[in-house]
């Protein structure tokens, strides 16, 4: 462990973020240099702890309470593994092209200060969450993404969409962590510990454990978590609308990396989801890929294809952990986040420059012919659509491909079912870029657009380069040794890698290839140099559909008017007129009532008095004598 | 003079003060509140940070006999339970008087009435003789009335101020009748409390005794606290009442209730607190499910901030009837916790109040482009009161569920949801209608907290939040010790203080 | 006939009975005063007879103090109902309810 | 000669009130007013005096008669501050008064004189004596604004409802006094168990309680109490309230404790049902009142129910709660009515919302009323509060062998939260008020200088009794003691 390091790559953020909140909101320049600053040390540190090999623990308690024979204690530690030394290197990689791209993107907006300081607490959270050694610190950093989020994507505060986005996603989010939290207190209830390393240990000791029901319930619980971070089906809705948010932060937090927490934490946590765990999220992971690549054919906001797009793939990592088996290597999963990462973070950005070009225009069928206008921006986006693709050789081809082996594997349906995703995303990215880079302009806007700044096209650049070449570096096998099981030696040289998965796993190599070809021909066929989408007249009431997401926002609005809703009402309603209406109210009126009707005894007539005087005299006689 | 005499005798000095200074000083009225609020806060932290944590004793401790022929005495002492929220309430009380900003007529019988109050609170809960500890409750109790009632706002305060009047008087008879049952069932004949613990620690009060005791202590104790279904005082009242009133009952006097089921009931009355604490669990979900499902419909900020806190209520009681080491100190740390967010809430909201003139939610939006500071920390409030890691609530929230696991599986399922969703919704909601969203015409004139004296105390009840959010062992490791003991009292046998550890197969 | 105890304390008891009587059923102040000083020397009696047949003197001492205090109370009453009569020109009970509930 | 010496402190009140009387003859008619003055200070000098005596044991005077014990001693200090208190406000009263001011002050002096020898009373001759004394006098205190129809009418409805429980009281006595041949509570007390158990006793016992519940103003003899206290002038109400209350109270301790030890168990249950009743029915009636001195005589009749509670544990412990009640009930209740008496002449009517305004027209009137409204109310840190903790205490106590009392406590703290309601009414009404009061119409209350001092005693002993109550509770112990070694 090399002491310090691993920590000022946790706090940097944190204190660069708490810089700019008590000294630096309405200092444009300052808050930018301390925030991608910040950044930027921490990407250097886990660059050199990468280097340096470095693995281990290092924690100090933050709870603990113990009677002597059972206790309760909460570390906050930093944990260096494969696992997490590579998601540092992707987030602080990614962050920090995201960081300087954000300087030359928010540049002219008046709250500078704030979205710096978000983008650091962000940062801090998710590599918190990267660097987690037991459930509950893992469960803190999870839920401060999650207010991040809330905060980058409400950043234009003023703007209702936005608003309403960011409390969707907080408020979606939380119906997962209300099982994470869940599984969590299940784990340690019955285990008594939520120490990641201990946990293994328990369940490396005793094999029998991972087939108990209750941690397999647990394994439900805490896979809901990942479920709504990472915004797999049901738990989906927010992701779209989180696109309201500035489109840096949508490249970061909603593309690269805090929607991958879900699978990161999935894989972290594998060693005890049983076999009906893992084969449900599978299933759901496989259904989100679905289901998502879909809804993208029909969407016209070039950031909600994006979004969509991102589902889907996250839906493919899911379910490569959930094919991964019972002590499997999901590392296949990690595989692909990690090049989904660094892709679909160009796409982003990509989107945002030809956003900014476009005077925050978002809609494809207002643009056309960029490719000429805005050249850097076209070609690092088209190796970022190559790679999301799956075209050999960029990266994306690679992960995609192990993903697609491992469902050939063990489930031909998922294997199906992920070859038709990939025809879907190469049909629908190519009809993104024939209609927004290529064929004729389709409104005034494209006219005066140019080419962005360095401070722009310099990130793209920077993220083009993994985009191209990642599956080239073995991250597969170095991912793989987290999970210890013996992995056959890598091919080398450029070539052998190249031909690998097609001598692996042909079928998977040859299935992929095949969708992407077919989906680039129909997207060629029905989109280029059209000036309008031919595909609802083709579909009909399906294009509707798809373009309205499969009703699923609706639906929800409406079994939440019905349940939750409906209940506050009830509960309002008793609130107001039972308890404090007939209950209280009415209690102080009988009082108020016995006082009013008791006083008319006092008539103030001697006459009555003394007549009532005897009779007292007589009632008491009769109480005491008369038995 | 002991520290713990010093900081309750502080205020009330200060109170004597005021009444002894002409009306036409009316600068001085504040500088006294001020100056006596913060003397007892610096008291109270140097109390808090000299405590030793770790020991089981009682620290700091006083004693002076007063009606020798009675036994009751002033003796004052702190442990693990009582002295954070001594600190908490010193905070508190100091965040008030600061905060009394607002008040502009009859200054004079302000202050003294405040600082009545907060001597009051501070003697409740630094008493350990049992009649002190109820008279310095009640004792609080008047000035809150009798502020509500004559710097209360809105057309409703006399209806409030009469309700609450009767709900609480009502609670706190039930307690004391609680209280002498058992001081006479106990036989001691003593008022002292850790004299009348170790005596019923060799000699049990009667099972039979205990029984009905211990419900009218619960019952009693959570009136005060606003146990559901005895709640509706509270949004009410808070609504009507000024904001430093609101801000010392909302946030520490309320928690005298909790604080005497930990300090008295449990331990004195361990038969009666097995078979009844059950009920208490149920109740609580009353208030965690059902007031923030009321606190979804309302549509004025003080009534959904008073529902919240009816609504925060419930982990402290599902702590305390989980009867485990871990929900017992989560319970406490909520008390602390919800006392600083209670006070920071309905500060921020008395702000808004004298800014806008209006809480109707409904009239409000985007406020955050207007007030960056108080926006912000009422938006932080929000995210505290929904329990965001990095605020105390969150630590001590998620210790009551782990708690209550083992006990009330199917409680803690709905507790939480309750506080991850039904939290989440209102809070979220009051951050979208108040601070988001575009900012109507008519508030453009509103302006943000000007200077730092303004911000002082925002920011402090805010720096206590994060401060044991984010080192809870300041908390914890002060109150495992009492807390410890209190289980141990309860529960006779040292090994049922966790969860379950049993696998079932 | 040999007179005893139980005959004086009849005679006493009627008397108090009538009084008590009279005190409920008559309107006019003047009357139900009379009847009260009735109830007042029942109780003369019985206290006479008692006295006597307990070979004690305990009973007319306090005979003499209650013949003594309502004289007393008999000047003060007669004064108050004489001032009232002058003020109300009546003397009937049921005019005299300005206080009442 | 010895006898007269032991009843030194009744002597020195007769002499006093003679004195007031001669004084009238040569004092001049704008100075009469003042006598009131030098009555108080009469009075202030015996109170001094009284604590001078040091009992080493009971002293008894007239075979027996008279005893000057503890317990005598108490209610005696208790009688001549209560009496020093209402002189005062009597002072301030006195306009109002056509004639006869110095009669007035004469006749308090004498009815403090039967209150004195009530608290020494131990033979029914003298009960029944120093209870007419005291009831006599007050026909006259109450009817004494001779012109005004609602004090003639108080008067009579007194004076009507007042002899006719003497009748009672006089026909229990003979009863008694047939049954067991004696009327000194000692000797009574030692009478054998089967005179005790006769029936004719226990009526007399039953007859002697009724004119001691009307005194107390106890249901169902309370009937009087309202009128009486909204007619009467107000210094008179105040003595009727604390004075006739107390007296009532130490004679039913008397026979309770002294004469009747042995059947005090069979009256438990009697005494709880009249005390819940009490309560009840005080508190009930006084929600709806807007009379101040209407809702005062209500109030008195719920407090003389909490007192009831004190007595009916029958123990040690209850009757010293009942004497410390007592003590705060002094302060508070007199403090009330003396700030009642300033106010309402500067007030049009008797009704609450007339007290609007009233902090600012003399902020020390309503602090003063306000806290004792706080005190009756039994909150923090004044004496009610303390008061009704040692009754619930004693009550619960001895709650074990008397299951009834269970039900009383719960009832009386039913009570005392009904009773917040209509007490904080009064502090509303004098600090936030309905309808806001215009600055112009309220003159501020010019406050004499001896009322001023009266009322800040009051507020000491609230708060002395409230914050600091060890001396008293030892006193009332004390007291209690010799009633009950």
């Amino acid at each position: 462990m090399t002491g310090i390091f691993p920590w000022l790559i946790l706090f940097l953020p944190l204190l660069a973020a708490a810089g700019i909140t008590l000294f630096a909101l309405d200092h444009r320049a300052v808050s930018a240099r301390l925030s991608i600053g910040a950044v930027v040390i921490s990407f250097a540190l886990s660059v050199a702890l990468f280097v340096h090999g470095t693995r281990g623990e290092t924690r100090f308690n933050w709870i603990s309470l113990s009677d002597g024979a059972a206790s309760w204690i909460v570390d906050i530690g930093l944990r260096l593994d494969p696992l997490s030394l590579m998601m540092l290197l992707v987030v602080t990689g990614v962050g920090s092209a995201i960081h300087i791209y954000s300087y030359g993107y928010m540049h002219d907006d008046p709250g500078v200060g704030r979205y710096f300081a978000g983008l650091s607490l962000f940062t801090f959270s998710m590599l918190g969450i990267v660097l987690a050694t037991n459930f509950l610190m893992l469960f803190i950093f999870w839920e401060l993404v999650g207010v991040s989020s809330w905060l980058l994507i409400g950043f234009w505060f003023e703007r209702p969409a936005a608003a309403d986005a960011a409390k969707k996603a907080f408020l979606t989010n939380r119906v997962g962590d209300f099982g994470f939290l869940l599984g969590i207190i299940l784990v340690w209830a019955v285990l008594g510990t939520m120490d990641f390393g201990q946990l293994q240990k328990m369940m490396a000791a005793n094999p029998a454990l991972i087939g108990n029901s209750t941690i397999g319930i647990a394994g439900f619980l805490i896979f809901c978590g990942a479920a709504g971070k990472s915004a797999q089906f049901p738990l989906h809705v927010w992701l779209p609308d989180a696109m309201e948010g500035p489109t840096p932060v949508s490249a970061l937090i909603h593309a690269a990396t805090m929607v991958a927490a879900g699978v990161y934490m999935l894989c972290r946590v594998h060693f005890m989801l049983a076999a009906d765990a893992l084969e449900f999220i599978a299933w759901i992971g496989g259904i989100t890929a679905l289901l998502a690549a879909l809804m993208a054919i029909q969407q016209n906001d070039i950031k909600r294809i994006l979004a969509y797009s991102t589902l889907s793939q996250l839906g493919y990592m899911v379910m490569t952990v959930g094919l991964s088996g019972v002590g499997g290597n999901p590392s296949a999963a990690m595989f692909h986040l990690t090049t989904h990462a660094f892709f679909k973070a160009l796409l982003f950005l990509g989107a945002g420059s030809v956003i900014l070009a476009l005077h925050h225009e978002q809609d494809i069928w207002k643009m056309g012919g960029l490719s000429k206008k805005m050249p850097v921006t076209f070609w690092t986006f088209m190796i970022a659509t190559l790679a999301l693709c799956g075209v050999p050789p960029f990266s994306g081809f690679f992960s995609k491909d192990e993903i697609l082996a491992t469902a050939q594997r063990t489930s031909p349906a998922l294997f199906a079912l992920g070859v038709a995703v990939a025809g879907l995303t190469t049909f629908y990215m190519f009809r993104l870029i024939f209609v927004a880079f290529t064929g004729p302009v389709k409104s005034q806007l494209p006219d005066h657009a140019h080419e962005s700044p360095a401070v722009i096209t310099l990130p793209l650049v920077a993220l083009a380069v993994p985009s191209l070449l990642a599956g080239f570096w073995g991250i597969d096998r170095f991912y793989a040794s987290q999970f210890g099981t013996g992995e056959a030696e890598a091919a080398t040289g450029w070539v052998a890698q190249l031909t690998a998965p097609f001598a692996h796993a042909p079928g998977a190599a040859f299935g992929g290839l095949a969708a992407v070809v077919i989906g680039f021909l129909a997207a060629f066929a029905l989109y280029w140099n059209k000036v309008q989408d031919p595909l609802p007249a083709m579909l009909g009431v399906v294009a509707r559909w798809l373009r309205d997401r499969f009703y699923f926002d609706e639906l929800y609005a409406k079994l939440i008017a019905a349940t939750q809703d409906a209940l506050a009402t009830l509960a309002d309603f008793v609130d107001r007129w039972l308890i404090a209406g007939l209950f209280v109210k009415g209690t102080h009126g009988s009082v108020e009532l016995t006082g009013r009707l008791l006083r008319l005894v006092q008539t103030g007539n001697l006459q009555t008095y003394s007549l009532m005087f005897v009779a007292g005299v007589a009632v008491l006689l009769l109480f005491m004598l008369i038995r | 003079m002991g520290l713990l005499s010093f900081l309750i005798l502080c205020p009330f000095a200060g109170a004597v003060l005021i009444a002894l200074t002409p009306r036409s000083f009316n600068v001085l009225f504040r500088l006294i509140a001020l100056l006596t609020t913060f003397l007892s806060f610096a008291a109270a932290t140097w109390v808090f940070f000299a405590f030793h944590p770790g020991a089981t004793h009682v620290q700091f401790e006083e004693f002076c006999p007063w009606v020798g022929a009675l036994r009751i005495g002033w003796h004052l002492g702190v442990d693990g339970l009582n002295v954070a929220l001594v600190f908490m309430a010193a905070l508190v009380a100091f965040a008030a008087a600061c905060c009394s900003w607002e008040i502009k007529e009859r200054q004079k019988e302000f202050y003294l009435l405040l600082l009545v109050m907060t001597g009051g609170i501070l003697g409740a809960f630094a008493s350990l003789d049992l009649f002190f500890f109820y008279f310095f409750h009640e004792l609080a109790l008047v000035p809150t009335f009798i502020m509500i009632g004559v710097w209360g706002r809105g057309e409703n305060r006399n209806y409030a101020t009469f309700k609450m009047t009767i709900y609480l008087s009502l609670g706190a008879l039930i307690a004391l009748i609680g209280l002498i049952a058992l001081y006479v069932a106990a036989g001691a004949r003593t008022f002292d409390i850790p004299e009348l613990t170790r005596d019923v620690a060799a000699r049990p009060i009667a099972a039979s005794a205990q029984h009905w005791i211990f419900p009218l202590l619960m019952f009693g104790f959570g009136i005060l606290v606003s146990l559901w279904p005895f709640h509706t005082w509270a949004p009410l009242g808070y609504g009507a009442a000024p904001t430093p009133t609101a801000m010392l009952h909302a946030g520490v006097l309320k928690k005298f209730g909790l604080y005497g089921l930990l300090r008295i009931a449990l331990p004195l009355l361990p038969e009666g607190a097995q078979r009844w604490l059950p009920v208490l669990a149920l109740l609580c979900l009353g208030n965690l499910l059902y007031c923030g499902l009321v606190a979804i419909r309302q549509k004025n900020l003080n009534l959904l901030i008073g529902n919240s806190s009816v609504a925060h209520m419930g982990f402290v009681f599902l702590g305390i009837a989980s009867l485990s080491l871990v929900g017992v100190t989560g319970a406490v740390v909520v008390m602390v916790a919800h006392g600083l967010l209670a006070a920071l809430a309905f500060a921020l909201s008395g702000y808004l109040q004298n800014q806008l003139g209006t809480l109707e939610m409904e009239q409000m939006g985007g406020l955050l482009r207007k007030l960056p500071f108080v926006g912000t920390l009422l938006a932080l409030a929000m995210f505290a009161g929904c329990g965001l890691p990095g605020f105390a609530n969150f630590a001590g929230e998620v210790m009551v569920l782990f708690g209550a696991w083992g006990g009330h599986t199917t409680v803690v399922v709905l507790a939480a949801w309750a506080a991850l969703i039904v939290g989440a919704v209102y809070m979220l909601r009051a951050i979208r209608t108040v601070l988001h969203g575009p900012l109507p015409e008519k508030w453009s004139g509103v302006a943000d907290a000007p200077h730092a004296w303004r911000k002082l105390p925002f920011a402090l009840l805010l720096a206590g939040l994060l401060l044991f959010g984010c080192v809870p062992r300041l908390l914890t490791d002060r109150i495992q010790p009492a807390a410890l003991t209190v289980v141990r009292a309860v529960n006779g046998t040292p090994a049922a203080l966790m969860a379950t550890t049993q696998l079932p197969r | 006939m040999n007179v005893g105890l139980e005959h004086y304390l009849v005679v006493s008891a009627l008397l108090f009975a009538l009084g008590l009587l009279g005190v409920i059923v008559r309107r006019n102040l003047l009357v139900i005063y009379m009847s009260l000083e009735l109830m007042l020397n029942a109780a003369n009696l019985a206290l006479v007879a008692f006295s006597r047949f307990n070979h004690n003197l305990d009973g007319q001492v306090m005979v003499f103090f209650i013949i003594t205090v309502a004289a007393a109370e008999v000047a003060v009453g007669l004064a108050l109902i004489v001032a009232l009569y002058r003020k109300r020109e009546t003397a009937h009970v049921e005019d005299l309810t300005t206080m009442k509930f | 000669m010895n006898d007269l010496l032991v009843m030194g402190l009744e002597a020195a009140v007769l002499v006093a009130g003679l004195a007031v009387l001669l004084l009238d003859l040569w004092t001049p008619p704008a100075e009469k007013r003042n006598l009131g003055y030098a009555a108080a200070i009469a009075v202030g000098a015996i109170l001094l005096a009284s604590f001078a005596i040091v009992l080493p044991r009971p002293l008894a005077a007239f075979g027996g008669m008279f005893v000057l014990d503890e317990f005598a001693l108490f209610f005696d200090r208790f009688f001549l501050l209560a009496a020093l208190l209402v002189l005062v406000i009597s002072v301030e009263f006195a306009d109002r008064f056509e004639t006869g001011v110095a009669e007035f002050y004469a006749l308090i002096l004498f009815a403090l004189a039967g209150m004195m020898f009530a608290a020494s009373a131990n033979d029914f001759t003298l009960l029944f004596v120093s209870l007419e004394l005291i009831t006599v006098t007050f026909y006259v205190l109450t009817s004494f604004q001779r012109r005004q129809t609602q004090s003639l009418e108080a008067g009579v409805k007194y004076l009507i409802l007042g002899a006719l429980s003497s009748a009672f009281l006089v026909y229990g006595i003979a009863l008694i006094y047939g049954t067991a041949g004696t009327m000194s509570f000692t000797r009574l007390a030692e009478a054998a168990p089967a005179v005790l158990d006769s029936r004719l006793l226990q009526t007399g016992l039953l007859l002697v309680l009724v004119g001691l519940g009307f005194k107390i103003a106890v249901v169902p003899f309370q009937i009087w109490a309202p009128d009486v206290y909204q007619g009467a002038p107000t210094p008179a109400t105040a003595f009727l309230a604390v004075g006739s209350k107390a007296a009532g109270f130490v004679l039913l301790l008397r026979v309770l404790f002294t004469a009747v030890p042995a059947l005090g168990p069979r009256w438990s249950r009697l005494l709880i049902v009249l005390s819940a009743v009490t309560i009840l029915y005080g508190v009930l009636c006084a929600i709806p009142q807007r009379n101040l001195k209407r809702l005062m005589g209500y109030s008195s009749i719920a407090n003389a129910g909490f007192l009831l509670l004190g007595v009916a544990t029958l123990s040690r412990d209850g009757v010293s709660a009942v004497l410390y009640y007592l003590g705060g009930y002094l302060f508070t209740v007199l403090g009330a009515f003396a700030v009642i008496c300033v106010a309402l002449r500067h007030t049009e009517g008797e009704d609450i919302p007339a007290l609007a305004g009233l902090h600012q027209r003399s902020p020390l009137l309503a602090a003063t009323l306000a806290m004792a409204m706080v005190s009756l109310a039994g909150v923090p840190p004044l004496a009610g509060f303390f008061g009704k903790f040692l009754l619930l205490k004693s009550a619960l106590m001895v709650a074990g062998d008397q299951p009834a009392l269970y039900v009383l406590v719960a009832v009386a703290v039913v009570g005392v939260v009904i009773s917040l309601y209509y007490y904080f009414g009064v502090i509303r009404a004098m600090y936030w008020p309905a309808e806001p009061v215009e600055q112009g119409h309220l003159p501020p209350i010019q406050l004499s200088r001896p009322l001023r001092w009266s009322l800040l005693l009051c507020i000491a002993g609230m708060l002395w009794l409230g914050v600091l109550p060890g001396m008293v509770v030892n006193l009332a112990n004390l007291a209690a003691q010799t009633l009950l070694p």
